[in-house]
Formats: structure tokens, C-alpha cells, sequence
């Protein structure tokens, strides 16, 4: 399975291991590590939800146009939902491609996606309570770099 | 019969996240249900921005629900 | 120190971990790992030669650059010399920023620059014989991105 | 004294990686030196791309060399 929706905690660097060691013949391997940020103690906590069922075959499709679009030899994509504390990591995506430019655009163009409309509703409890966040207007700024006739030079 | 799931700021304001309601054979017939029950709800899964998922497709405008639906009312995604 | 050039085999995920765990408060973190390919068996080795004590000082040079201009809360890069076979990495670099676009085109700039300007010297060892070989035309192509008034979008 | 090292295809053409080079005074008289021992080599540290690095910092043109000194033959860098 190239995604994985979990609760636990996990190890970008174990996870970057386990999915270079399954690739016969990459020659670029990109990775991008998501960590919960503490924003000067306005952030003690962070609650993820996901709609299981609905929210990883979302990513799955995502996943299968970033591969066909970028030339990708493999994808692996990890996000935490329930409690995330800071430092932990929130989100893992690699991707594996011949060339590294490929690897990089395919990195970047899940990231964009993952952030901006992935099935997924954050709260965020701070010293002043709790409150649910939606994305950020650069969020979506990020996406119309994709929607262009050439990717992002 | 159909199994109701909130998620995000919705499930806050109503204060359940899941519940099956009986009777209800098409969506519209769902709201009509929730508006007389939770007013607040109803008016929120009005609101702009608000998906509905029928056993986990979208769905868009009135659709009919057999035995043993899953509806998900989805408020704006916030991105992972 | 940063830069590491070392003759001994790496694992990439290992970097990662320690990297990612040094850092208090980096909102996203980028790596990327070049690998020795086969070449569908056209390369059975490579040779990587650097100059000691004038390659590390010019990666150096290069971090400080990316860490300036990309806001980079750390940078990490790990280079291989020596004899590296096919699957083996030859290159790691990782950075950290507060926010995800700056944390990709600092690796993304430190990689288009370490791929065509660094001082390593490689040799190819396939069936047909050893040769040196010089940056591909690509890799020129690609530090052209860097030199515009704006970072690439 | 100047203590001479090649790399990458300068050192194959050569043959050997280091060197040490006795009553040698600047870097022009090195070359001479080169020259006369080692026709090929003077041939190919003349040719284009090949820069030279005096205890470890590239120049350009003629440098003295004062006793002890590191100087440095290097190819087309191929990147890593």
C-alpha cells in the first residue's frame, strides 16, 4: 500500500529506508517531512481527522495522477490524524523517479495537493482553546501552480 | 435506514458524530429530518463549502437511500 | 559540521532521522537522495574522487549560500567518494524551513548546484571499459533556473 | 618545493596522483618543469576547463610558490 492513514507516531527516517530499499533502480528518491510546529506555544496541540474509507483512496487517486504526470517509479505517502503533538511529524510523502527533477516536481505537486484538499479537518488547541482551521490562502495559491499548460519551472 | 457521520466543526456543533436515523429514503427527506431535530445542523450542512458523501462517494443534489446507507457530511477540508 | 564526504556506505533514512531529530521547530523538512543506477547494466561502478579540504569548504560555501537566500533552518549534506556500486547512495541533502516552499527549492538549488559545479571527478566503470565523464548538458540547463531575479515557481 | 597533485583524468594521463617537485619558484616555472618531464601532461593542464588551486584556493595566471606549497591540477569538475 502506498498510503498509509495512522494514528501512531512514525519515523520519517525509517520510512525513508523502507521505501528506498524496495526500489530496484531509482536514481533519485525525494522526500518531504510535514512536523507539527509549536508557533511560539500558540499551538499545543494538534487534532487530525480523517474520514477513513473515503480519505485514502482520495490520496490513492492522487497518487496514481502524480505518477503518471511525473514519470514516478514509486510513491509512499504517511499522515497522522488523532493527537499530534509538536515535533511530530504530520505528514510523510517520497517519491522515486530516473531523474531528479522528476522526483522533486512529483514531491512537491502531492504536497500542494495534500495541504490544500486532502479530506482531512484540523483543530488546533492552543492557550486560547481550540479552533478548526481550514487552509491557508497560500495553500491554495500553491495549487494554480499545477493547473498551467508546462509544470513549474 | 441510514447511518449519519459528521466530521470536523460540524460534529462540535452538533455534539455527536454518528447516529442512524430510520425512515429517511432519499437525502432531502434526511435534511427535512435533521432540520426538525437539530435546526443548528441543518442549517450548517447548508452552508457553503459543505460535502455529502454516500457510502464514501460524493454525491451532489438529492439522491435516493437504500437500506443501510453511510451518509458523511463534510464540512470545508482543511488539508492535512 | 554539515557537509560530510565520506568513503563509507550510507543509509539515507538514518540521515534523515538524525537530521530531523537536531531541529526544534522546522515546519517542514526536505531530502533528497541520489542513487548509483545500473543503467540496465552499463555501469557496474562508479569512481568518485573530491578533493579533500577544498571540496568540503566549497559545499560549505554552497550551504551558506542556500541557507541565506532560502531561509533554511538547518542543512545537512552527506557525500560519498570512492567506489559506489549500482543501488548504493552517493548523495544526501536535507533542509529544513519554517514553511515547505522554501524547504524544496533549497534542496532543489543545492542539488542542481552540487550536480554540475561541485569538485568531484567520476569515473564510470561498465563492460566496455572506465571513462571520466563531465556534467550533462541538463545539469548546466538546470543551474540556469537559479540566476534569474526571482527562485523558480 | 612544490608538492603536485593531479585528479581525475590528469592523474590516469600521468599516471601518478603526487608529486613532489624540488626548485620550483613560482607557477610558471612549475610548468616549465612539466613540460619538460612530462610533454602530455603540460599539454592537458594547458587545455580548457583545467583550473588550479595553490593551497587549496583557486588562481589564475602566474603565482609564486614559496616553500612547501600545495598545488592542485584539476579537471572539467564533473559534479557530484
Amino acid at each position: 500500500m502506498s498510503v498509509t492513514v495512522q494514528t501512531g507516531v512514525f519515523d520519517a527516517g525509517a520510512a525513508l529506508s523502507a521505501f528506498t530499499q524496495a526500489l530496484p533502480d531509482a536514481g533519485g528518491v525525494v522526500s518531504f517531512t510535514g512536523i507539527a510546529r509549536m508557533d511560539n506555544g500558540k499551538t499545543q496541540m494538534l487534532e487530525l481527522e480523517a474520514y477513513l474509507g473515503f480519505t485514502e483512496p482520495w490520496i490513492e487517486t492522487l497518487i496514481e495522477e502524480a505518477r503518471t504526470r511525473f514519470s514516478l517509479s514509486g510513491v509512499r505517502v504517511i499522515h497522522r490524524v488523532g493527537s499530534i503533538l509538536p515535533g511530530e511529524a504530520i505528514v510523510f510523502v517520497a517519491t522515486a523517479a530516473a531523474h531528479r527533477r522528476q522526483a522533486f516536481e512529483g514531491a512537491d505537486f502531492l504536497m500542494d495537493h495534500l495541504k490544500s484538499r486532502a479530506p482531512f479537518w484540523k483543530k488546533e488547541h492552543g492557550p486560547d482553546g481550540a479552533r478548526w482551521i481550514e487552509p491557508r490562502q497560500a495553500d491554495y495559491q500553491d495549487l494554480t501552480r499545477w493547473t498551467r499548460d508546462q509544470t513549474p519551472k | 435506514m441510514a447511518r449519519v457521520l459528521l466530521f470536523g466543526a460540524l460534529r462540535d456543533l452538533a455534539g455527536w458524530r454518528e447516529q442512524i436515523f430510520e425512515g429517511v429514503s432519499d437525502l432531502d427527506g434526511l435534511r427535512s429530518h435533521i432540520a426538525r431535530l437539530y435546526p443548528d445542523l441543518a442549517e450548517a450542512i447548508s452552508g457553503p463549502g459543505v460535502q455529502f458523501a454516500v457510502d464514501k462517494a460524493l454525491v451532489r443534489g438529492n439522491v435516493s437511500l437504500s437500506a443501510q446507507t453511510e451518509i458523511a457530511f463534510l464540512p470545508p477540508m482543511s488539508g492535512g
